[in-house]
């Protein structure tokens, strides 16, 4: 009875809180558009559509862009047609949007996406770290079948990143999920084999390399555009394979990173280790 | 006609979810807190978002998942159980 | 608008290095903590250049797109400023973690250490709400991982509290920015403060409620802050000094970045938004923050936990400058979270120091301190009356102004001068205590504690800058000055200087 | 029905998901649960930032074979920003949970413990 009570409070306040931020979300719901109301003609990305920031930015020289008050006048900015693989020499030639904002238009929030995991893999391998103990008694060996059949597995998984991540301009997907992938065909060897160890300091080396190439392509575009992480590359025609500048680049980087640092955290959690503070 | 199938799987993911706080077991919250991310990896392609579907699917339902119960199997030899 | 690009180097050269710590960790270890050194030596040189020569006004493009369509850091005095704090800072406890970080994981240990000041200088500069949030979670990360390094086991469960705390933070302050971003359709934080009258007041009360309750955490309000306590006491000291020498600079930073020039209405006074007075809820949040923050503090016996508590109490004291909002109050709240990271950040690497020579974290373990080391009891000394604001020391002139503030504003603000005599009388209680212990005699003979060169350093620089801003205090009273013209005057100071056509009739 | 659904279903959806995390988070004990609570809350966000950006006649925001995302001179696409802005909080959300369930795991080998009560005892 004595240790009811403030499980009930406890329960009690976590709803009261939850239904505080219910009846808040429903005001908030009832003014903003929804549905039917989205309009994304009034909001930046239009322009990111249109692909036509460049022509934002001379009216917003003019001062014409905000012409009205403070009211942006986006639904103004000229609309050239765009036509998969004819229209070249787009401001960026990516033909999935969502890529062109993640890395072009918005690329910096990637690299800040980026570190992210790397100090969280960090963090997770800074807590884990340790003598590695040694292969407990193995319960149940993976059959012949496991085995064969992951090694065969992970060759066809690897590519299906790489492809992910190299086609992340031209189809959905991208730099993230293709890392994934590669980490979970990692993780599948891991499964297939008792006592799997990837090469570490392939891993480490390929996820130090893979971060410092895109910091590097960022200051590139810092030395040749003098401006951090611009698209410092031919666009090409809407696409092409060899189209949308750096935007490529980036991603091979990005999944690469990615991949290695989930391989990683994978690994780290894997094995047990035996801390050591001597 | 979509938007009929999307309120059945977001009266799935709800269902999900209530059982990842009410069930007993960690093993099977886990899973329902996966089952969560996919059908919302679901949700997303109805609202034509394919980029962060396949984000989704990829890394919230399948690498998270997978390190929870990596963890999990780590802590398994003491207690496996909420104790409520 | 000014262009000053090389300003991305701020960012892109810790990255760079950041991702290549792994590498100077496959040559040794050691090597890595004097890499972390260089590279937060040169963000303060860059910042320190930055600063006096008088860079600012200036807007850095990311990625060639200009503001409000792309990214961009803002430089503004209040950036130059606080970056060119956070990076000494920064740097001063790098050279200690020359001496403090030996076990472990040292490579991962620089890399976080790293990105930590990195990020936290990103919050302070970026000029996009949802590149912000990027920032928090780079510093937020990396102080999670920090916060649970070192032997001890309860460094883990502060680390924990911090991290899901944090993190549903993080998520409220997301869901704001998402609340705002579908009537207005940018993240530009100037696009934004400028047009945010044409919100609708239902969902800017709530979308400010929810970005205040997310930065709330890191600034270490009442409500949120139930981490402060385990985090810092559990951590290692030099951590605990970078959280509260560093986080707490870009967590106050963020969360008046938010409320006066995002939310906020232009000029002297910051009024209604919405159907909330915004800044009265934050007042009476910073008011119940120092009272018991200051409370709590006055009943603790280790050492280590009181100066949370009491860290608690100061970011109050910040909050409430802040909140008089009125140009010496920001004033004074600027310059009183200076005076707190200097001197607050010096005890912690004190309290370290200490511990390793087998000193314990108890009130009485420092009795007869001053026989064993006179050069750290006279720094803590030092430490102490600044945090207490004793005349002719740095905390003194910060707390003088927020008074002043006050006493300017007049109304129901009055009650600040009781809030300050208050939180000064109680610190004076608690920091003497300890001082008097040090200086007491004790009859068992205690070997000297010897100090080496690397923590004593930091130590002895930040003590001698408490004491020269107390003799001297315009020289950093200036910048304060400058900064807090940035965040009351909205328009002048922030939004024109980023997109200057923004009101073109 | 059809238009209320349209214009509420994926709201409604991810503030109950916020919701219901929100309550694991605050009332279970066990700190693998309290890490589910924090993922199941990070669904309902990038949910409901998603359903932002959409409306009933969106196409996905990709030139594929005719420039079909805008008619009329107006974009008809979903909001690609938003999209893009999940994209990386989907991974910001995976670190987190790595390093939440490591620092987990060690408290575990240290207090033997994953309950946040045993822990606080075990402190005093």
């Amino acid at each position: 009875m004595k240790n009811e009570t403030p499980e009930l409070f406890k329960k009690i306040f976590a709803l009261s809180v939850i239904a505080v931020l219910i009846v808040g979300f429903f005001l908030a719901f009832t003014e903003m558009p929804k549905g039917w109301g989205v309009n994304v003609n009034g909001r930046v990305s239009r322009l990111y559509v249109l692909k036509n920031v460049r022509t934002a930015t001379k009216s917003l020289d003019s001062g014409k862009f905000f012409a009205k008050g403070v009211k942006p006048l986006r639904t103004d900015v000229a609309y050239t047609p765009i036509e998969f693989k004819k229209t070249a020499n787009l401001e960026d030639g990516a033909a999935n949007v969502v890529t062109s904002i993640v890395v072009d238009y918005r690329g910096f929030d990637t690299l800040g996406e980026v570190t992210v995991l790397f100090l969280a893999v960090s963090g997770v391998m800074m807590l884990l770290f340790g003598k590695r103990k040694k292969e407990r008694k193995k319960k149940t060996e993976p059959s012949l079948i496991m085995y064969v059949g992951t090694r065969i597995a992970f060759s066809v998984i690897l590519l299906f990143g790489i492809y992910i991540f190299v086609h992340g301009h031209l189809t959905p997907g991208g730099g993230f999920p293709g890392g994934a992938v590669i980490a979970s065909g990692i993780l599948g060897l891991f499964l297939g084999r008792r006592g799997y160890s990837p090469n570490h300091m392939g891993l480490k080396a390929f996820e130090s390399l893979s971060g410092i190439a895109f910091v590097i392509i960022g200051l590139i575009g810092f030395f040749s555009v003098h401006s951090f992480l611009a698209n410092f590359l031919p666009t090409g025609i809407i696409g092409d394979l060899y189209s949308a500048g750096f935007i490529a680049l980036i991603y091979i980087a990005v999944g690469m990173k990615v991949g290695s640092e989930l391989a990683a955290v994978v690994d780290t959690m894997i094995t047990d280790t035996e801390e050591e503070w001597s | 006609m979509i938007i009929y199938v999307a309120t059945v799987v977001v009266i799935a993911i709800i269902i999900s979810s209530l059982i990842a706080v009410f069930s007993k077991k960690l093993l099977s919250s886990i899973i329902a807190m996966g089952l969560v991310s996919l059908g919302v990896s679901g949700l997303f392609f109805f609202l034509q978002a394919p980029d962060v579907a396949i984000t989704e699917a990829a890394i919230g339902a399948g690498l998270s998942t997978a390190i929870f119960v990596i963890a999990l199997k780590r802590v398994k030899k003491g207690e496996t159980k909420d104790e409520e | 608008m000014s262009i000053f690009n090389n300003a991305a180097l701020l960012i892109g050269v810790p990255l760079l290095f950041a991702f290549s710590i792994p590498l100077f960790g496959l040559i040794s270890k050691q090597l890595t903590k004097w890499v972390t050194l260089f590279v937060i030596g040169f963000n303060a040189t860059f910042s320190l250049y930055i600063l006096l020569a008088h860079k600012y006004p200036a807007v850095v493009v990311m990625g060639n797109w200009v503001p409000p369509f792309g990214e961009n850091l803002y430089i503004g005095p209040v950036a130059a400023f606080l970056v060119s704090v956070i990076s000494i800072i920064g740097l001063l406890i790098a050279i200690y973690n020359l001496w403090a970080i030996k076990l472990g994981d040292v490579t991962r240990f620089s890399v976080l250490f790293l990105m930590f000041t990195a990020g936290a200088s990103g919050i302070v500069l970026t000029g996009d709400i949802f590149n912000l949030f990027i920032f928090m979670e780079i510093t937020g990360i990396s102080s999670y991982a920090l916060a649970a390094y070192g032997p001890r086991r309860r460094a883990l469960g502060g680390a924990f509290k911090f991290l899901v705390v944090s993190s549903i933070g993080s998520t409220l302050y997301l869901l704001g920015v998402t609340l705002i971003y579908t009537q207005l359709g940018t993240l530009n934080i100037a696009e934004i403060a400028a047009r945010i009258n044409q919100t609708t007041p239902g969902l800017l009360t709530f979308a400010g409620i929810l970005l205040i309750s997310g930065l709330a955490v890191e600034a270490e309000l009442f409500p949120f802050n139930g981490w402060v306590p385990d985090t810092y006491t559990g951590a290692v000291s030099g951590v605990s000094a970078s959280l509260s020498g560093i986080a707490a600079i870009s967590g106050v930073y963020a969360l008046f970045r938010i409320a006066m020039t995002v939310l906020g209405r232009d000029g002297a006074y910051v009024f209604t938004y919405g159907k909330l007075d915004l800044m009265t809820v934050i007042a009476i949040l910073a008011t119940t923050t120092v009272i018991i923050g200051e409370l709590s503090a006055l009943s603790q016996k280790n050492v280590k936990k009181m100066l949370a508590y009491s860290s608690m109490a100061q970011m109050g004291l910040v909050a409430v400058g802040f909140s008089i909002g009125s140009k010496l109050g920001v004033y004074g709240g600027i310059f009183q979270l200076v005076n707190h990271s200097i001197a607050k950040s010096m005890l912690f690497l004190i309290i370290g120091v200490l511990a390793a020579a087998g000193l314990g974290e108890k009130v009485e373990n420092f009795r007869g301190l001053w026989r064993r080391s006179p050069f750290l009891s006279l720094a803590f000394t030092i430490g102490a009356f600044s945090m207490l604001g004793f005349p002719l020391f740095a905390g003194f002139w910060s707390k003088f102004a927020i008074v002043g503030a006050s006493i300017q504003r007049g109304g129901w603000y009055d009650f600040v001068i009781g809030l300050v005599l208050f939180a000064s009388i109680v610190e004076a209680f608690y920091y003497l205590r300890i001082v008097t212990y040090i200086f007491s005699s004790t009859e068992v003979k205690a070997p000297k504690i010897k100090v080496s060169l690397s923590p004593a350093i930091p130590i002895f620089v930040l003590a001698v800058a408490i004491i020269a801003i107390g003799v001297y205090p315009n020289f950093i009273g200036n910048f304060s000055m400058q900064s807090a013209g940035e965040f009351t005057h909205k328009m002048t100071g922030y939004v024109l200087n980023v997109i200057p056509t923004i009101v073109a009739h | 029905m059809q238009e209320f659904l349209q214009n509420w279903i994926y709201l409604i959806a991810s503030v109950s998901l916020i919701g219901v995390g929100l309550y694991i988070v605050l009332t279970k004990e066990n700190i693998f649960k309290i890490i589910v609570g924090l993922n199941i809350i990070e669904s309902g966000t990038n949910l409901f930032m998603v359903a932002i950006g959409w409306h009933p006649n969106a196409v996905m925001p990709i030139y594929t074979a005719t420039d079909h995302l805008v008619a009329n001179g107006k974009v008809i696409a979903a909001d690609p920003l938003p999209q893009s802005l999940v994209l990386t909080a989907i991974v910001i959300g995976l670190g987190t949970t790595a390093l939440a369930l490591t620092i987990g795991i060690k408290i575990f080998e240290k207090y033997g413990t994953l309950d946040v009560r045993k822990i606080k005892e075990a402190e005093e």
